[in-house]
């Protein structure tokens, strides 16, 4: 089958685009376009029109290129696109490259002090004076040069339509209400529109409409998400070290947890403590969470590779604590400020000698707020380490969302014995031993320190031992012990979260997706698309390792798999091909790994290709 | 005997040592017994932390009735850290070796100390790694032989003048032959808001307990230079304060947060263990003159420890009802409009 | 199928046994009984008889039980057995259990001194005056306790047919041809001897007998084998922490280095460094590796999980060194002196962030030796981490081997450039860029540090760079940068050993067998056993990953393919999986996991299972 | 102007730095290229070795034809020790920052410091993780404040009183705004044998630059209290060392292991570097009272360096020629008879 698919640009050419383009910025990193790139996002959230917005930032403090790019979606696709119809071009040094990417048709907004010239014939030119109209705002010296990134602001507020009224509203909103900085980034602004306004006939097709598909819903990163999950989940101990793009989390629990705060005494009944390193961060996790405290970290690939060993101890001796990889691209220091899914085998089998674990997966900021709290359940119902493994993209990014849900269950503490359940249970059984299975489940009842009784305590430890967590070198004890640890892994794959499973209709379609986390979106997208030339899919987007049973027998029931994600080695196809015995020789691993979010264009092509 | 909670010296105890006989860490253990059992510690309020090596082995064998965590090697200052930070209300044993303090842990020991983590941290020093069988430890001192090993040309890492530099209030040496001393600086240590650090040389009858090696039996017995000799009065203790003054002449009192005191008889190097400068001097001179000098060897009013300085509230976080675990689905709400 | 095995105990009850039997010692650890179970196997060597010996020890320096069996096999069998004919319990604590497992017709030799009876009647005892003869050899007080152990070797001498002479070379030998200690011994063991020969009439039907099965042969451990490899490979740096059972592997650097001693100033070629941690052993050979040092660690499962961040800085930054992973049981702290096979999956990914390894695989000493230097050789030659999983049964326990050969190529150094092959290589190209792909192997030049030549220098990181070295955030660059690394491990799979492949007949048997490792002894004596119960299998042997195409050739044409292992999720079965899309349905993993090294029986009862 | 070995100064430059406009460690990067014009350093004999920080990527800008490995957080260290002990002919000029060094690093340095590994250490020391935007470090000041992350409540570390109590023989402070001094300390540093500590404080202009800040420009241009002021006489210099000696009645000369001097003037505070005890007390001084005292701090003696405490040849170990790595078939087959 062969497939005439959509080009490229094919949408940049119609004579009148609404709401349905995207508008890229390209500044120096720390030139503080990154509040004027965020007015422009909530101007358009409050215009109604569902909007996204992607950071493309390097891995430095001030002066290297950064890009954005805001994309207006009237039908409400959120992930990244390959091209961008307008690009607000104001970094010098990359700004050739930056004009070359437009597509025909599109439209360039760059500084006229440049003097530069329009070299290109197929696209539309607006040249700003940024310098003259931040001197007659006459601003402080001292804030002049971040304020220029409000002129393009004003521009475009007028070329493609934002009032005057909305944009001073998302000033507001950006700056926490705080009228003084708001109003004077504002004058330039209106500046700025009012120069256009009266020098820049437009003369390209997009503009911006009022829509109403964001009433309700709210604009926050994962990490923030993630941030306000775990406080509604009870964390209290979060003890981490600062990683990108992963220190953004623990920034939201200091700005959030004053939700959490004793209103008496103002005491807050969650600890930070900044670790000196990662492998202290984790131990403090294990300690505290062993002595009873619900504990959390967030960190990136580095810290997870120095979180090995320890992992391994908290898999073994059986300790609740969860870990958050928001992750970057690797290996090694790799790409800090880049996107990618390269840690998911790693996590899955981190530390030395059959180990194996509980992996949460995101697919949205909704589900980095649900599993914030989720995880800390999970934890402690399956007395082991959890992590979550987020992304840059998913973590620092600003997303739609319908405001989240409350938990739909109480606070999960798993099998803790307090002083009167464990009297009750030594009543019941004539004993209590701590790794003995008496649910069949793998799980074992626990006590923690403190508890005022004299049978309460026992002795952890990441050497051998019997149920009774007595030291042993006893092959038939190790080997009881593993198992019921293994079986464990049973019991978690069941309660862990499922899969999400989207069907084109009644009949399994010929091709079934399966993808995970940040990639969502353009998957999303990318099936209408596909859907719209014919071409059917289903979905399935796994939400946590163990894999689910329904992850096999989703790839039964299909003709062709294709597992989709966002890194080298096609880690999850690898993942669901080690742990079964069936044939899944029409399982296909279709994995990018470019550093970057995925786009519905990339995953069209492969598909169109493996049809082709 | 029962103690004043009603325990008798054996309940206090653990399951059999699996040490060599005459392992220096067996007889440290024994004191640490007889301190718990002296001091009525409640044993469900204490918990047990250990790395990896001989000397983390030992929480098996004492305290039966704590909890304990034998952790990984060279980090169980972290675990310490979670855990009395997870629960304000516990009483913390740390038990180290010098291999798991002095080489893989020396950096979590310096940032433990720094955070001032409220336990009491005893390393049970041999110069050598018992458990790997043999080899020389960050804590072997400079021209020590090892049969196996040779001979080691590094300077010893001294670490208790690691503690106090790193901003230890409470820093002691002794030796675990000593265990009258022993006894009263473990009581002493208890009784401190902080972490309380005391190195214990503790000779390792296997592989490095040779006459002339500076951690053996042998040469301890015969060079051990005790700073002071001690008597530890706990709070609450019944005798007026005055009259224990009185005692005698030369002697120094250092008063503890709790309301203990430790008394010190000045012997004739006149150490001061409040004289910061001083404990710094006479660690250096023991180092440079290889001396064996036992006791108190610095001792600071206590800073904030870290579930202070986190500003936590004071139940133990461990226990907060779900009510404080959870804000209301209106917070929720609330907070939400504020991201529209 | 179903099959008639030969019941457990059968060979334990015939009248005349000859050399073809184990006998089990059990005393306490650090009670001197390695010397003379040492004593003991090197005699049934100098008698020409296939031997081989297992220490299953605690982990503890003095005190707890422990037992070693020597296995006596005229057909040449080394691998473990599961029941032992003769045992020796000198341990009072576990004697009653060791008693208990003795087959029906074994023989239990035991100190007359406890007064226990003898509470079985299928088996033989042998009372021996253990403190009387001690006693009356008038030894030291000092050396009694350790000399006492000497007593059950001059009873066994007498009793399965071992003579004087035999015995005082084997002293002799075990004490490095020191007259003195060994001959304190012997008078002992003599002593023992004569009284077993007046006092104990031989009632049981085992012996052996002089053969001709080792001459020419020696005995030797695989971290002895693995040092003397490296130090043949020209290993440069070594550093190390100390961790069970991975330890006598340096110890064995140290103690044959002097054959690399320069002559002239009795100053070392190999320099050791006791790092102060794994992190810091890696950290020391990564520097070394890169400075042009041929450089080695070797450690055990938890410090692979703490040498995991560096490793992925060594892979992506491209740096040669060594790791030797001689394993222990985990998960955790585990068993450290259990054997197993646990880290393979682990050590394969090593790292975050889309990491993969070199990993080799010895099955015996002869192949620790070869890979001692292979792996200093590959890592050049690859420009990366080198791993070598070997194991406690394999590195700690010794074997019979032939003499070891002489590499049979040179030093490998690989694409490392001198002042002049720089100069000839810009001539060449006119350009030398360190990560350009010239050869089309995936594999760049480098060049290193102290080399006089202005365009040597190049800058070295663990961040996203381009061909030139230069840091790059470029999505292009990531990718070029990452598939050539790629590219280099198809290189690899090339380059590693290959698998040995041992087939029945000429036509692929129904049955095909892979493993690796410490599991070959006992799979060889499998498919013997099997063989002659009709049952054929071919075997394929993996001696690296990345897997060879002929793993897949080999379960392309078997019906059945039967992967072996010793840990508990079957990770080579999990590894051959998930590279491969092919229909494997027809593999099955057989893992094992119980903390011990294999046996032929166990094997030979789950291919029963499978068949019957 | 062509140096000794016929280099210009942009010579020693390297690619253009990406950090932010002012940055402290930018002037350290041009010290150091300054230094090795005026030494007249061979580059393709320097190795360059950092961590991760804004601190560790500065050998990019240095130096461009030496070799630099940029390597992980904190253990850098490690990757030093192997380097200069594969190869002992290379200068190794050693990068790191306070979080880098102090946080996740302070156990590799210490241990680095104890083997006396050659190098010299440069800790470009703002008070703060400038990479990852504006966390304390560990040498943070107690009762610093920052923008976002608020009030400091534990105590620095200080870096040098930790190389000084960990062994070091050169340790010294510098401030990145006091040119002169940053170099003169770096060359006695190129000079000295074994492992030279030099802790500059280089101010975080984004982050940690507040007047107030202890670790700010404005705060070290106001605050600075030099020890002496300094002169390098590398060796070999013409002028007779008697001369010297006369320049003016209180100075103090050290002489280096390879003959060069660090002549110093005294100052009021009349500190002696080679006073062990001194160094140490003007260090806990400088804490005490929040004194931004630089110059040398600590000086002694060179003692063995690690490839002479490993006692390996003198050649490279990099270098050695196949027939020094791999010994004869006869040697093999004679070893090969002692296992029979
Ligand atoms: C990560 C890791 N590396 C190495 C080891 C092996 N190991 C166990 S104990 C020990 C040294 C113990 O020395 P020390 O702390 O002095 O205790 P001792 O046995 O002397 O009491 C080592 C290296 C380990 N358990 N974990
Ligand atoms: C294992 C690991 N954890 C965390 C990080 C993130 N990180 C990068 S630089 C840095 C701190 C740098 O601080 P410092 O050493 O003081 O350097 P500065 O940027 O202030 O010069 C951190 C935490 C990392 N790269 N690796
Ligand atoms: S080896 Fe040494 S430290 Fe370990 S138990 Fe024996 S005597 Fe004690
Ligand atoms: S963030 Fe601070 S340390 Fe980093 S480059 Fe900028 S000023 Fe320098
Ligand atoms: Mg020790
Ligand atoms: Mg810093």
């Amino acid at each position: 089958m062969v497939l005439e698919m959509q080009p490229r640009s094919e949408t940049a050419n119609p004579s009148h685009v609404v709401n349905d383009f995207t508008l890229m910025v390209a500044t120096k990193n720390g030139s503080g376009s990154q509040t004027s790139n965020e007015v422009l996002i909530r101007s358009l959230f409050r215009m109604g029109i569902p909007v996204s917005g992607k950071n493309l930032f390097p891995s430095n403090i001030k002066g290297l290129p950064t890009w954005y790019s805001i994309r207006a979606s009237k039908d409400g696709y959120i992930g990244r696109k390959e091209y961008n119809e307008i690009a607000v071009t104001f970094n010098e040094l990359t700004a050739a490259e930056d004009i070359s990417k437009i597509p025909a048709g599109g439209v360039c907004i760059i500084p006229a002090d440049w003097k530069w010239g329009q070299s290109r014939h197929d696209i539309t030119y607006y040249e700003l004076p940024v310098k003259e109209t931040v001197t007659a705002a006459a601003v402080p010296q001292e804030f002049r040069d971040r304020i220029a990134n409000m002129v393009y602001v004003g521009a475009c507020a007028y070329l493609f339509g934002i009032s005057m009224d909305v944009v001073r509203q998302a000033l507001l909103d950006t700056f926490n209400q705080k009228e003084k900085p708001a109003m004077m980034n504002f004058g330039v602004v209106e500046r700025a529109f009012n120069w256009a306004q009266a020098n820049l006939p437009k003369r390209d097709p997009y503009v911006f409409e009022p829509m109403n598909e964001t009433a309700g819903k709210i604009l926050i990163t994962g990490n923030e998400a993630a941030a306000l999950g775990s406080l509604f989940g009870g964390v209290s101990v979060v003890a981490w070290y600062p990683i990108t793009p992963s220190t953004s989390l623990v920034d939201g629990v200091l700005d959030y947890r004053h939700i959490r705060r004793d209103p008496d005494t103002g005491k807050e009944t969650v600890a930070v403590v900044q670790a000196e390193d990662e492998l202290a961060a984790i131990g403090m996790l294990i300690g505290a969470g062993w002595a009873g405290a619900r504990a959390m970290t967030s960190t990136s690939g580095p810290g997870i590779s120095l979180m090995a060993e320890f992992t391994g101890l908290a898999y073994f001796a059986e300790i609740p604590c969860v870990v958050w990889d928001v992750t970057r691209v690797g290996p090694s220091t790799g790409l800090p400020t880049r996107t990618g899914q390269g840690d998911l085998l790693f996590l899955y089998v981190l530390s030395h000698g059959d180990t194996r674990h509980v992996v949460l997966l995101p697919g949205s900021v909704g589900e980095c707020f649900d599993m914030g709290w989720q995880s800390l359940d999970l934890a402690e119902q399956l007395q082991t380490p959890v992590f979550v493994m987020s992304d840059l993209d998913l973590g620092m990014n600003i997303w739609m969302s319908d405001p989240f849900a409350y938990p739909d269950k109480p606070i999960q503490r798993g099998k803790t014995l307090s002083k009167e359940t464990l009297e009750g249970f030594i009543e019941q059984y004539g004993e209590w031993y701590r790794y003995k299975d008496y649910d069949q489940d793998g799980v074992g009842y626990r006590t923690i320190p403190g508890i005022d009784h004299p049978k309460a305590a026992y002795f952890t430890r990441g050497t051998g031992h019997n149920e009774k967590a007595i030291y042993s070198e006893r092959s038939e004890d190790w080997v009881a012990n593993l198992k019921r640890i293994h079986h464990k892994f049973e019991t978690a794959r069941a309660i862990v979260p499922q899969p999400v499973i989207s069907n084109a209709g009644d009949q399994p379609a010929r091709i079934g997706i399966i993808s995970y986390g940040s990639n969502d979106p353009a998957i999303v997208e990318a099936r209408e698309l596909l859907a719209a030339r014919g071409i059917q899919t289903d979905y399935l987007r796994v939400r946590a390792l163990p894999l689910a049973a329904s992850v096999y027998e989703f790839i039964r029931t299909h003709e062709q798999v294709l597992v989709i994600e966002n890194n080298f080695d096609g880690q999850m196809a690898q993942i669901i091909r080690m742990e079964s015995s069936e044939n899944l020789s029409h399982l296909k691993s279709l994995s990018l790994g470019d550093s970057l979010p995925m786009t519905a264009q990339w995953i069209i092509d492969r598909i169109v290709q493996t049809e082709g | 005997m029962a103690n004043a909670i009603g325990l008798e010296r054996a309940d206090y105890k653990g399951s059999p040592s699996t040490l060599c006989p005459g392992c220096g860490h067996d007889s440290i253990s024994n004191q640490i017994i007889s301190v718990a059992y002296d001091m009525s510690l409640p044993m469900h309020r204490v918990i047990k932390l250990s790395g990896i090596g001989c000397s983390s082995k030992t929480p098996a064998y004492f305290l039966g009735r704590s909890h304990a965590f034998n952790a990984v090697h060279g980090r169980m200052p972290s675990v310490a850290t979670g855990a009395t930070t997870a629960n304000n209300q516990l009483i913390a044993i740390a038990v180290s070796g010098d291999g798991d303090t002095g080489s893989i842990g020396l950096g979590q020991y310096k940032h433990l100390i720094r955070r001032n983590v409220p336990l009491v941290y005893v390393i049970e020093n041999n110069g050598v790694y018992g458990l790997t069988k043999g080899q020389f430890s960050a804590t072997s001192d400079e021209g020590q032989k090892l049969k196996y090993y040779g001979l080691n040309e590094l300077p010893a890492i001294d670490l208790c003048l690691e503690a106090v530099v790193g901003g230890a209030t409470f820093v002691a040496r002794s030796f675990s032959g000593d265990s009258k001393q022993v006894q009263t600086l473990l009581k002493a240590a208890m009784a401190h808001r902080g972490t309380a650090v005391v190195d214990i040389i503790s000779p390792c009858v296997t592989f490095n307990n040779a006459d002339e090696a500076n951690k053996s039996y042998a040469y301890g017995k015969a060079n051990e230079k005790p700073l002071h000799e001690y008597e530890f009065i706990p709070a609450g203790y019944v005798q007026p304060r005055e009259e224990i003054v009185a005692d005698y002449e030369d002697a120094i009192e250092v008063q503890m947060h709790d309301g203990s005191f430790i008394k010190l008889k000045k012997l004739d190097n006149g150490h001061d263990p409040r004289n910061r400068r001083q404990a710094i001097d006479v660690l250096e001179q023991a180092q440079r003159e290889q001396l064996f000098l036992t006791g108190l060897l610095y001792y600071e009013e206590p800073r904030p420890i870290l579930t202070e300085t986190l500003r936590i509230v004071d139940e133990p976080l461990a226990l907060l009802p779900d009510a404080k675990l959870r804000p209301s689905e209106e917070a929720l709400t609330n907070l939400m409009k504020s991201f529209m």
